[in-house]
């Protein structure tokens, strides 16, 4: 009789299975769980830890708070950054200061550590939220931070 | 499930565990120095003795090895031994050394713990030291006509290897 | 069914008598042909929005509204596809094989009454027919496997000749079981007795469920379908008989899977669902809605098929025989021999 | 370019067939090089280093910081509990004083990834069967437990939420919520699981009895994880070399002892139960304090030899450091558990079908990264 018992069975766990998903089915109207990505752009915001690519703030005057120390390119695992300096007179105090020049960023090789970030004494660079980092060319990863004329935030020391 | 277990039981201290193996083989190292387990350096010839037995003795009963790593030590190249026993829970770690780099050779131990089989290719193939007896020692990972072996520490390549 | 009527007399009064049937026959599968390769786009895209939405997912919305015309744009894609093959394979079965599903796929579709009228092909061993038919289909699959010099696509293919040739036997045997009610293999007739007395699962009562049930998953084993597409077995096999076809070639046996289907369902919705018949006979008077009716049916049970493909797990090789041959088929000779018993003794239910 | 040289000394019914790297069932880029008897398995050989990365390598030039972010890279399913054992490792060196806030945060986080571990797992298992609405339904819930990383660790999948000493960053306001919540739903799905996979008649007839593993086999060829603990094998590193916040809570061992692949299966989706008990156990209770133990910028190890193993979703993960005293690690080795576990597939998976095999290799749940290092 384990026969006919074994087809009772068998056919029983079928059934519920079906009716796991014959729930699913019938609920389908309000239980899509994908999102419609480029539709819910307006609405799609990222939580505000979230690694997107490393930014470096400016304020309105044009002023950023790198100092050039160095540390995030140190603490960087892939060389991902690389920061060109060199020593200006600084106007206010006229004594020799370390200034950067060009704050690179290769967001082809970042891995999204957050290493530099941990490491920058000054806060002067932080995570954006933007995740849409696709170009057309390779050389668009590479960035440079500051912007063209910025200078040091007046205070900002090691 | 249900069962009721006592973790954390270890039957032999590592003092009661050196004097029991140092009566099977007389001339090897022990140190507990630098390291949580106690090590045990064997020469080459006595490493299959040593490792049957410690397999095969029921008061070590070293059934499980954890982890076979390849070392170079700048001057000797050599395979670390990391064993446990699954009914004491002890661990141990056995090394074995060899100055010859350019043909280091010991015996397989993949006939006494399997596990050893693939960990003994991965060896061969970053450190290339050649296991005798193994069922299929051949490259790994790299590719078989991979030239060097690139866990050594004199091993150099320009062009994939980005030195800081 | 006038305008049948008034293109039959125009084309007879054109033209003698032998051109204007053969120019009639050939319209008549122009049309089938036609609703068919529509009917099967359809099919893909309910396939893919009943399992998005058993999945919690959208499905396909974009193309046209709810994206109804995304299978279009797909078949429109396929066919501008490059067709690449495997530079050892059987170039002539290679490029046999697709059409040969496809054929038999379309062959068994004139068969089925829509309607009273609307009714292409009767004849008088309508159901031997089409389970002839449909079992032309595997020779597909195989040739297919075979010539494409791969070794998956001929191990599925092999998979496809064992499944096919054992699950055979139990569609077969699930419609002798009803067939011994109706008397005939004719379509016709079969719905025929189904006006009289009643639809036949309700005729045949227990006997009736168990060949229903013995149809439905022998059906679906005999499709191809999860839980019995070993033939495809994207897991196993990466995609089967399948793997070395692209373009229209794919299509082809893409759109003959889901023809299949539809076959398979609207066997069963004549046999055991009354084909065009109303419920109750609410409808009687307006025949034209058995068209309806009859494609309601079908899609229904076509419905249950995807049910089972997106719950269900795949059998093994092995456990697909074993349950053709040691579970289906004795159920199905004990059921054939009871469903006799009952006929003899008139135990069916008459209305 | 074919590397590896065709074994001849078939029979004459054999043939060789290449599963892989691009298959389906191998998820990632595994070959499996099958000697095949029409549907027979007659012999597997794998085929590595496809992804190969030389992790190890490259630790050698990194600081030990840095060395944690790729330990992300290994196996991508447990990348927490990677980045933890790295860290064990050199804060049991350094001897640090880790807070208690740390050791409990770091245990809620590996409990949640080892969920949405076997929620993966779960899903991609029934695909692999031909199930394929599991696979939405695993990743639904697999959802939630990214978003309170996302949340928290600024990252789904690579989190690098731990660093040597503490944790990189305090837990995020909503946490405690958020993983509330993911526990009342996931009560509520976990059960549909079984009503879905486990208890399926199709399912169970395809698991049971094949890719048979016995307790003795599994210690010697290094099963760890649910692989192990499915053949009796009690391998538990929670519980055998307790650490972080493990000695705290109340969880059990899952071990079955049949050893074939459904009991594999079953003891994963048990371990899911006992992964929420422990969170429920910690989640009301994370002391206040630091995130995190001051440490030197540059860490140096003392001279020495450093081991320690964690158990992540796949098993037994092991830390191997040599240090010389300085910056780097002279040598640094993962022992992971898909590697040894991989090794058994060749014993277990003989003799059977093409179809026993993938449902077999689903439940050793192989991540090729963590194999390729």
């Amino acid at each position: 009789m384990s026969y006919f018992s074994d087809i009772y069975n068998g056919v029983k766990t079928l059934l519920t299975g079906m009716s796991v998903t014959g729930k699913y089915f019938l609920h389908s109207r309000k239980g899509a769980i994908t999102q419609q990505y480029p539709d819910n752009r307006d609405t799609l915001k990222m939580f505000d830890r979230f690694r997107g690519e490393v930014v470096m703030p400016h304020d309105e005057n044009n002023e950023h708070r790198c100092t050039g120390c160095q540390k995030c390119e140190l603490a960087c695992p892939n060389g991902s950054i690389e920061i060109i300096w060199d020593r200006q007179v600084d106007p206010e105090t006229g004594k020799k200061k370390k200034m950067i020049d060009q704050h690179i960023y290769h967001l082809g090789m970042c891995t999204m550590c957050g290493l530099c970030i941990e490491a920058c004494p000054t806060d002067a660079i932080k995570w954006a939220q933007n995740f849409e980092n696709s170009v057309y060319d390779r050389a668009y990863l590479t960035r440079v931070l500051n912007k063209p004329g910025s200078k040091l935030m007046p205070g900002v020391e090691d | 499930m249900g069962l009721t277990k006592d973790y954390n039981t270890k039957i032999m201290t590592n003092e009661a565990l050196q004097n029991l193996i140092s009566l099977w083989i007389p001339e090897l190292e022990f140190t507990e120095e630098k390291s949580q387990f106690l090590n045990i350096t064997v020469p080459p010839e006595q490493l299959i003795p040593l490792m049957t037995q410690l397999k095969s003795n029921s008061e070590t009963n070293f059934d499980y090895l954890f982890c076979l790593s390849g070392v170079d030590w700048g001057k000797e190249l050599g395979v670390v031994y990391h064993l446990e026993s699954t009914t004491h829970r002890h661990q141990l770690v056995v090394k074995v050394k060899t100055e010859d780099r350019e043909n280091p050779t010991f015996d397989t131990v993949c006939k006494i713990w399997y596990t050893a089989e693939f960990h003994e290719r991965e060896v061969f193939d970053f450190f290339g030291i050649q296991f005798t007896n193994h069922p299929n020692l051949k490259r790994l990972f790299m590719t078989e006509e991979w030239d060097g072996f690139p866990l050594r520490k004199d091993y150099v390549d320009e062009i994939n290897m980005i030195i800081k | 069914m006038n305008i049948t009527k008034n293109i039959h007399e125009w084309l007879f009064s054109l033209m003698p008598e032998t051109t204007a049937s053969i120019v009639e026959m050939v319209l008549i599968a122009v049309v089938y042909l036609a609703i068919f390769a529509v009917a099967g786009l359809y099919l893909v895209l309910l396939e893919r929005r009943v399992a998005a939405w058993f999945q919690l997912r959208l499905g396909p919305n974009r193309v046209g509204y709810q994206g109804l015309l995304q299978t279009m744009a797909d078949a429109l894609k396929l066919v501008s596809k490059e067709l690449t093959g495997t530079l050892k394979a059987d170039k002539f079965l290679y490029n046999l094989a697709p059409y040969f599903v496809i054929v038999t796929a379309l062959m068994a579709m004139s068969l089925f009454p829509f309607t009273k009228e609307l009714h292409a092909f009767d004849i008088n061993i309508g159901i031997f027919f089409l389970i002839a038919i449909s079992s032309i289909g595997v020779i597909g699959i195989l040739l297919a496997g075979w010539s494409s010099n791969n070794k998956f696509a001929l191990i599925g293919a092999m998979r496809s000749g064992v499944q096919t040739i054992s699950y055979e036997l139990s569609v077969g045997l699930s419609l002798l079981t009803m067939v011994l009610m109706t008397g005939s293999l004719q379509l016709s007739q079969i719905v025929e007795v189904q006006e009289k007395g009643g639809w036949l699962i309700v005729q045949g009562h227990i006997p009736a469920l168990i060949a229903f049930c013995i149809y439905m998953i022998a059906g679906t084993a005999e499709t191809n379908r999860a839980p019995f597409d070993l033939v495809e077995a994207e897991s196993e096999l990466g995609a089967g008989f399948h793997t070395e076809y692209s373009g229209m070639k794919f299509a082809y046996f893409f759109l003959a899977e889901f023809i299949n289907m539809f076959i398979i369902a609207s066997i069963a919705t004549t046999v055991f669902f009354g084909a065009y018949l109303s419920p109750f006979g609410i409808t009687e008077n307006i025949p034209l809605l058995g068209v309806f009716w009859f494609l309601g049916k079908t899609l229904l049970l076509i419905f249950l098929m995807m049910w089972f493909r997106w719950t269900f797990p795949r059998l093994r090789i092995d456990q697909l025989l074993v349950l053709e041959w040691k579970y289906l088929l004795p159920l199905n000779l004990m059921n054939l021999l009871l469903m006799a018993l009952m006929v003899l003794l008139g135990l069916t239910i008459q209305f | 370019m074919d590397t590896t040289p065709i074994i001849n000394n078939f029979k004459s019914e054999e043939y060789q067939i290449n599963m892989g790297p691009q298959h389906p069932a191998t998820h990632g880029v595994l070959r499996l090089l099958l000697t095949i008897d029409g549907e027979i398995i007659k012999k597997v050989e794998p085929d590595l280093g496809y992804i190969h990365r030389s992790i190890e390598k490259m630790c050698e030039r990194d600081s030990y910081q840095q060395i944690v972010h790729l330990t992300d890279r290994m196996d991508y399913l447990s990348s927490h509990i990677n980045n933890e054992a790295v860290c064990l490792t050199v804060e049991n060196a350094l001897e640090l004083e880790i807070p208690e806030r740390v050791k409990v945060i770091r245990t809620i986080i590996a409990e949640l990834t080892r969920i949405a571990s076997h929620t993966l797992w779960w899903g991609v298992m029934g695909m692999d069967v031909g199930a394929l609405t599991t696979y939405f339904y695993g990743f639904r819930d697999r959802e939630m437990i990214n978003d309170i990383f996302e949340e928290t660790c600024g990252a789904r999948l690579t989190m690098n939420y731990n660093i040597p000493g503490g944790l990189m960053f305090d837990i995020h306001p909503n946490f405690v919520k958020r993983t509330k919540e993911f526990i009342a739903h996931f009560k509520t799905k976990l059960p549909e699981y079984d009503l879905l996979l486990s208890n399926n008649i199709i399912f169970r007839k395809r698991m049971e009895g094949i890719g048979i593993l016995t307790k003795e086999d599994a210690i010697s060829f290094g099963a760890s994880g649910p692989v192990g603990r499915a053949s009796g094998y009690s391998c538990d590193v929670r519980k055998h070399h307790s650490y972080s916040a493990y000695d705290k809570v109340k969880f059990n061992e899952v071990l079955k002892t049949e050893g074939d692949t459904y009991s594999r299966y079953q003891v994963r989706v048990l371990e899911m139960w006992e992964s929420l008990s422990i969170i429920e156990q910690l989640i009301d209770n994370i002391p206040e304090g630091d995130f995190f133990a001051k440490t030197n910028a540059v860490i140096k190890l003392p001279e020495g030899e450093y081991y320690q193993k964690v158990e992540t979703a796949r098993g037994e993960l092991g830390v191997y450091i040599v240090s010389t005293g300085t910056k780097n690690p002279y040598r640094m080795k993962f022992r992971s558990p898909g590697f040894s576990n991989l090794s058994l597939l060749n014993h277990i998976a003989v003799g059977g079908k093409i179809g026993d095999l993938v449902a077999t290799m689903a439940t050793l749940d192989l991540v090729i990264p963590d194999i390729d290092r």
